[in-house]
């Protein structure tokens, strides 16, 4: 596996997945796509530290374990955040980000 | 064997990014977010080829079976706004591909550039004991080195639970609450007595 | 299955084939195998289901196609490939066509870490409980698929009734597996049922117990809530009576499968009845030693294994066709029970359901973690511990004061907790009270 | 929990829950009904001008297409009428064979409600085919009498068509063997089963007075605490010669509705083995060989009525002297039964509602007519 | 509120019991139970556990007698006379209406016979009610009771007479108590009206052949014995005519007539008769003698004999055909005896002989033929 790939191919995936979540975070309009994006990005960072951690320090249990933290991040990140656009549905009847500007709930 | 690894490496590369370019792209967000799920398998998938199954298995059971599946929940409790027709991007959605693109450039350009390609990479000497991945590993250092990292996410978790019902439960009495028709008739029961209770005269007087 | 092919190929026929060609060989070989069984399980389910709740009804039940009805499934299967495949004009023709196949492909997956018998699991996987559970989430994704494709009301309300369904009674199994794996110390499938050699104490426990392969973990009161709690998740994810809410007949017509007709159809069929199977083999491994019963564990001692290259190769036969035989006994009884619980009760509703998967389920099966904490400490701990105090007592002395603290514990809890919700099911009438109260003074 | 949109569903008419082509409306908010319309006339025959142009005697095989389950019931009500319009006699035995056949009808009727309620709250058939067992038993007897199993078409006016077969009574017997032993193991599946307690208990409840409002007969009504029977507040036939009581809810929920039910069958089983007792004493024959089947009677009306084991079933017929009734009016207690449904499951949940539609147990041969 | 003979119970909710599964767990034990008791058949009223089932088209269960399905119409036996006279009882009675009753009528005379020549029942909109049985005062009509009736289309359950027809002996098979308490008055009626019925009218058409067949031989037998005896007498069947000895008497008449017509001189009218069957062979033959005398009487000009039969039943077309062929080329041969011209040959050779209406038709015509040749004869 190691000696096949080298450790930057995976990094420039990595790369790109976050450049498209972010990409995707940044333009889309509807509050769950914006979601979807800030997933693709913790995703590319999970990526890269399991890559590292199997490249670099294969022996240190640290990459994985902080792969598993930034999962437990991620899941409570989504849970928040869907709990908003919920929310924010039920307040302003929609879930478009450009219409949500006002700062009366 | 590594022609073999290496094709599979592409394909799951191309799958994660071509999935991934699908969910910011598709007009549908149902089809987005199942752009998304795709692009989480195929991650997981990576993680299996890059050795670290525990780390797999979590990524399929938290985000395909949990963290994919509010996403389809709140697509479909926030559904008729996601209509066609709408935009899908914000106005300035080129401003946003551009910064991207750069930091994509950023990222990639030095890599590119500094990258030896075909060099077999230096691995460890031959007798290197397999990497460590397993649960047992992880529970030991859960409780040890990383104790405050744990209990940290724990608390985050259950900040982020309490959090998300709080914002997500509606405050009962905002909540539209539909009386059954023994309620109903509970209700009225008690209004007429508390109006006879505030009014007894007026109330006899109708007896009369 | 690898030793078998590399046997064959390499010292046999002597072709010298690499290794990996011969994982890949012997991996399709099992894949094929196990895709062939599983539609044929199915078929001998929905069989066996026909004619067990039949007979609870007083009825015979099919048994017009071949002998005794044993084709009436293929019959039903040559039906469901004959009918026309109906697509809604507004569906989402692509989801709905791939949906099902979404449902199918996880169950499948599962096949992957059940053992059979002695030696006999596809992928001895070191964290094949975790990717057990892991997979079968992945359904629920096809099941909300299939609901939203529809475009059907129906459909959809079918759809989000079994999502919350599988993800909340997820909870619950997964708890009461980890009362299991805290004692094992493994999350894998095959040391879970090497713990369960013995006679009615695992050997593990105590070690000068005889190996009857009846050290169950059903005979702990740790396993035995685990057990109970387990399976009623197991109902659950299966959508089984009394929690097939998702496909209510009587309230949603077929939920989620309302537009599907032929063998899209079937296919959820299939799944579900492939899925039912695996929580029963599921049932069976964890808690009644899967392949392990009398006389198995001698058989395969004899047998050729890493351990011991020297044994008989009919041993190996034997012991694999005993124990594929204990299995599937232990599985087909679990899915009996299935069928009985089907056959007595009534559905419960939505939010009952939510209610006593999150207001029952998970308080039992979190104390049941603590009871298995306590088992392990009172069996397996010592001074190095902390547990000073356990020192002098025998195995079977401390197995047996483990046995009683957490029966006591496990019962005290459960009544307990019988007890509160039924008070929490009435603290819920007071609160309608207390709004009913404010709206008189509104008023 | 969350609030979602309101949601238009259809529940029917073509539905396997709805008890024929009914057709409910039903608007909710995530799950909890907030108005539930019901529409039906999808079964609508035309019954009562049909029988404006029929002549007396034949509108008597129509009555049993009214409440296909019940048909000897409906019979009796519309037997009673035509008596009571044209004066006719009825024999003491033929009462007799009449008010046993009406409470066999009772029994099966509500073996096969409650098999019906607990189908709809998703029980895969066991209690129902438990329910379709006994009423196979009590059919068979129903077809050695009259010669067929629902659409018995028995009673004539003054009497029934031909009086019982000789191995009817020992079949009878047999049948009230088994019968205690069927309730009884009826009651255990039903009684403390905590699932259903959990769909049954609170669920649908209708108010003492609002069923009284509602004008809500049968054990619907006595769920409810109305201690109301026709048979009871106004002996027909020879009712008064029986002893038997009169079960009531307390609550008036779906739970009341069951216990109600399987109440009435012990006590209609205690009124058969009366008529068991009392019949070979009675006197004549199964039918007043004076009444002629092809009635004129005088110019007149009435209104007759039963309790049927759906409700109180009455009949109100205007003659002109003619062989033809000149109106013909069907108080149907499915039909009545059914207008608090809207009502009684606003409130509750989607699954509630196939639940409360059960436990009024209706036909919709006799909603629509 | 007060009851008679009676208490008001309020059911016991059983409220505060602590349920922590008891209740599941006898549900299960009562599935069990009947789950092992399943192995065995029961058949008996008392039990309620164990295998009801009936296999249905392997096993039947014993219908009781008074079981109704369908209405079906019996007849007798012995004679083949149906009970059933037409007397639109259980038309009336029909709530749905869907029988419909034609009676028959006699050909000759023209007056209602009690039998019906067509009875016609909807089954496909029967509602099994049993009231056209009870209302039948001849106890014709009865409840079958076959079920197995589907089919794929509604019109084969119209049921016609020659299908609802079934013997009293099918029905003693399958209702014996419920037919032993009709029988004797039953029977009786039916004895009174097969006098008033004419040939084979009413009699079950399956039977009709069978009836001919025997009466032929009968016949034959009859003729054997005293061949030219009859011939001179022409009154003698009178008591017992048959509709077609009526009908060949008419024709006989008839031809007699135009015979007669023909300026009193007689056709040479050859008699339609040998190989006709016996009931109308000797109607026939009368009439041809009839003929042949009254063309005697005409004095050897050739006269138009006309021969058979009015309203002939369909059974006896073919010889009304015959008759009315032998009666054509008696009218050939008459006029080409006579310097008349050729009366027109009938295209009665080819008309099919199955139904009453070709028969009739061919009379006609042959009539028609012997008129015109009767009339050229005048001519002359």
């Amino acid at each position: 596996m190691t000696r096949a790939i080298p450790l930057e191919a995976v990094l420039v995936v990595a790369a790109a997945l976050f450049c498209i979540g972010l990409f995707g975070a940044l333009s889309r309009r509807n509050l769950v796509g914006v979601l979807m994006g800030v997933e693709l990005m913790l995703n590319s960072v999970n990526i890269n530290l399991v890559a590292f951690w199997r490249y670099l320090e294969p022996q240190n249990i640290t990459g994985p374990a902080f792969t598993i933290f930034i999962i437990t991040v991620a899941a409570a990140e989504a849970a928040v955040g869907l709990a908003m656009i919920i929310a924010i549905y039920r307040n302003w009847d929609t879930v478009n980000a450009d219409s949500v500007d006002s700062l009366k709930g | 064997m590594d022609l073999l690894i290496q094709i599979i490496f592409g394909l799951l590369a191309a799958l994660i990014i071509g999935a991934a370019m699908m969910v910011v792209t598709v007009r549908n967000i149902i089809h987005s977010a199942l752009w998304l799920i795709t692009s989480f398998f195929g991650v997981a998938a990576l993680y299996l080829v890059l050795e670290a199954e525990f780390i797999a298995v979590v990524q399929v059971l938290v985000y395909v079976g949990a963290i994919a599946i509010l996403i389809l929940f709140a697509i479909m409790l926030t559904r008729h706004i996601s209509s066609e027709g709408e935009r899908l991007l914000t106005s300035r959605w080129w401003l946003t591909a551009i910064v991207a693109l750069g930091l994509f450039g950023a990222v990639l350009l030095p890599t590119l550039a500094g990258q030896t390609w075909n060099i077999p990479l230096p691995t460890g000497p031959a007798g290197t004991p397999a990497p460590l991945s397993g649960v047992e590993e992880l529970g030991r250092e859960f409780v040890g080195q990383f104790l405050l990292q744990f209990e940290v996410a724990g608390i985050l978790l259950t900040v982020a639970l309490i959090g998300a019902i709080v914002i997500a439960f509606e405050e009962r009495s905002r909540r539209r609450r539909v009386l059954t028709l023994s309620e109903e008739y509970t209700l009225r029961q008690r209004q007429q007595a508390t109006a006879a209770k505030q009014a007894p005269v007026a109330t006899a007087d109708v007896a009369d | 299955m690898h030793d078998v092919v590399n046997q064959l190929i390499n010292t046999t026929f002597g072709w010298g084939w690499p290794g990996w060609l011969i994982s890949l060989i012997s991996y399709l070989l099992i894949a094929t195998l196990l895709f062939l069984i599983a539609p044929f399980q199915m078929l001998f389910l929905t069989y066996f289901e026909r004619r067990a709740i039949a007979r609870m009804q007083d009825r015979v039940g099919p048994n017009r196609v071949g002998p005794e009805g044993i084709f009436q499934p293929m019959a039903d299967g040559v039906k469901m490939f004959t009918k026309e495949d109906i697509v809604p004009d507004s569906a989402d023709k692509w989801i709905h066509l791939i949906a099902p196949c979404i449902v199918v492909a996880p169950t499948m997956f599962m096949f992957a870490v059940v053992p059979w018998g002695p030696g006999m699991v596809p992928v001895d996987l070191n964290i094949g409980l975790l990717f057990f559970f892991a997979i079968s989430s992945v359904s629920a994704i096809g099941l909300m698929m299939a609901g939203w494709a529809s475009n059907n009301k129906f459909a959809l309300i079918g759809a989000m009734r079994a999502v919350a369904q599988m993800v909340s009674y997820e909870i619950p199994a997964v708890l009461s597996l980890l009362a299991i794996v805290l004692i094992t110390g493994s999350l894998s499938i095959v040391d879970l049922i090497n713990y369960q050699g013995g006679l009615f104490i695992s050997t593990m426990d105590v070690a000068s117990v005889p190996d009857f392969g009846l050290g169950w973990f059903i005979f702990t009161p740790v396993g035995f809530l685990a057990f109970i709690a387990f399976f009623i998740a197991a109902l659950a994810e299966g959508e089984r009576t009394p929690f097939d809410i998702p496909e209510a007949d009587s309230e949603i017509v077929a939920g989620y499968m309302t537009e599907y007709s032929g063998m899209k159809f079937g296919l959820f069929y299939l799944a579900q009845y492939v899925l039912n199977f695996l929580l029963c083999a599921m049932t069976a491994i964890i808690f009644f030693g899967g392949w392990q019963g009398p006389g198995v564990g001698w058989l395969y001692s004899l047998a050729i294994t890493p351990a011991n290259p020297e044994g008989g190769w009919i041993f190996n036969v034997l012991s694999g066709a005993l124990g594929v035989f204990y299995f599937l006994a232990k599985t087909y009884i679990f899915f009996f029970v299935m069928v009985w619980v089907r056959g007595a009760y009534a559905r419960l509703r939505i939010d009952q359901l939510m209610d006593f998967g999150w207001k029952f389920l998970i308080p039992l099966t979190l104390v049941n973690i603590f009871g298995a904490t306590i088992w392990v400490g009172l069996t397996r701990w010592g001074a190095a511990e902390g547990l000073a105090f356990v020192e002098g007592w025998s195995p079977i002395m401390r197995w047996a004061i483990a046995f009683v603290v957490t029966l006591a514990l496990n019962l005290g809890t459960y009544l307990y907790l019988a007890r509160i919700y039924a008070e929490s099911q009435s603290e819920r009438a007071r609160m309608d009270d207390e709004v009913l109260e404010r709206l008189t003074n509104v008023a | 929990m969350i609030k979602t949109e309101e949601l238009q569903i259809n529940i029917g008419p073509q539905h396997p829950s709805t008890h024929g082509v009914f057709r409910m409306l039903v608007t909710v908010d995530g799950e909890t009904i907030t108005d539930l319309k019901p529409v039906f006339g999808y079964l609508h025959r035309n019954h009562e001008q049909i029988a404006e142009v029929n002549t007396y005697l034949q509108n008597m095989p129509y009555t049993d297409r009214l409440d296909y389950f019940n048909s000897m019931a409906n019979n009796h009500a519309y037997a009673i009428a035509v008596e009571k319009l044209a004066g006719i006699e009825v024999p003491e035995r033929a009462e007799y064979i009449r008010v046993l056949m009406v409470e066999l009808t009772r029994v099966l009727n509500h073996a096969g409600a409650l098999g019906f309620l607990i189908n709809d709250m998703g029980a895969w058939q066991t209690q129902l085919a438990f329910g379709m067992r006994e009423r196979e038993k009590i059919l068979d007897l129903f077809e050695s009498a009259s010669g067929a199993r629902l659409m018995c078409n028995y009673f004539r006016f003054g009497g029934v068509v031909r009086d019982l077969p000789d191995d009817f009574m020992p079949r009878l017997k047999d049948l009230l063997v088994a019968m205690p032993a069927f309730i009884d193991e009826l009651e255990r599946l039903l009684r403390e089963n905590e699932i259903l307690l959990q769909r049954s208990e609170g669920i649908g409840i209708l108010p003492r007075d609002l069923a009284i409002a509602y004008s809500v007969t049968g054990p619907v009504l006595r769920a409810s605490g109305v201690a109301y029977d026709v048979r009871k507040a106004e002996p027909y036939s020879v009712y008064d010669r029986f002893d038997f009581d009169v079960p009531v809810g307390s609550v008036g929920d779906v739970y009341d509705r069951i216990l109600v039910r399987i109440e009435e069958m012990r006590q209609s089983k205690r009124i058969i083995e009366q008529i068991i007792e009392q019949l070979p004493d009675a006197q004549g024959g199964h039918i007043n060989p004076k009444a002629r089947q092809n009635v004129r009677p005088p110019v007149g009306d009435v209104y007759a009525r039963v309790e049927s084991p759906k409700g109180e079933l009455g009949f109100y017929l205007v003659s002109d002297g003619s062989t033809k009734p000149y109106r013909y009016k069907v108080r149907a207690p499915s039909f009545i039964n059914l207008t608090p449904l809207g009502d009684m499951c606003r409130g509750y949940k989607v699954a509630d509602v196939v639940v409360i539609l059960g436990s009024i147990d209706i036909v919709m041969g006799e909603v629509d007519r | 509120m007060d009851i008679q003979r009676g208490n008001i119970i309020v059911m016991d909710r059983r409220t505060g019991k602590l349920r922590a599964g008891q209740g599941l767990l006898q549900g299960l034990k009562v599935v069990w139970d009947h789950w092992a008791a399943s192995f065995r058949k029961n058949e008996n009223f008392t039990q309620i556990r164990g295998n009801f089932t009936v296999e249905y088209p392997d096993e039947r269960l014993q219908l009781p007698q008074a079981y109704r399905n369908m209405p079906v119409l019996l007849y007798d036996d012995e004679s083949g006379h149906e009970l059933c006279t037409g007397c639109y009882q259980c038309q009336r009675i029909c709530p749905p209406q869907v029988i419909h009753i034609t009676q028959a009528k006699d050909p000759v005379t023209g007056k209602m016979v009690p039998a019906a020549t067509e009875f016609i029942i909807e089954y496909d909109a029967c509602m099994s009610c049993g009231f056209c049985a009870e209302v039948c005062p001849f106890d014709s009509i009865k409840m079958d009771h076959v079920f197995e009736l589907s089919t794929a289309d509604h019109d084969s359950l119209t049921m016609r007479k020659a299908q609802l027809n079934r013997p009293i002996s099918y029905y003693t098979s399958i209702a014996p108590d419920l037919w032993e308490g009709v029988k004797a008055g039953a029977m009786k009626k039916l004895q009174g009206n097969i006098k008033r019925r004419p040939g084979v009218i009413g009699m079950a058409p399956s039977l009709t052949e069978k009836i001919k067949a025997r009466r032929q031989e009968l016949a034959e037998a009859a003729a054997a014995a005293p061949p030219a005896a009859a011939p001179a007498a022409p009154a003698a069947p009178a008591g017992k005519l048959t509709p077609e000895e009526k009908a060949a008497k008419l024709a006989a008449m008839k031809a007699a007539n135009a015979a007669k017509k023909a300026g009193g001189e007689a056709a040479p009218a050859e008699a339609p008769a040998a190989e006709l069957s016996p009931a109308d062979a000797k109607a026939a033959k009368l009439a041809a003698i009839k003929a042949a005398n009254a063309a005697k009487k005409a004095g050897g000009e050739a006269a138009p004999a006309e021969a058979p039969a009015a309203e002939l039943s369909p059974a006896d077309a073919k010889a009304a055909k015959l008759a009315a062929i032998k009666a054509a080329n008696a009218a050939k041969k008459a006029a080409e005896a006579a310097p008349a011209v050729a009366a027109p040959t009938t295209g009665n050779g080819t008309a099919a002989p199955t139904d009453e209406k070709a028969a009739r038709l061919a009379a006609i015509k042959a009539a028609n033929a012997a008129k015109k040749a009767a009339e050229q004869g005048n001519n002359e």
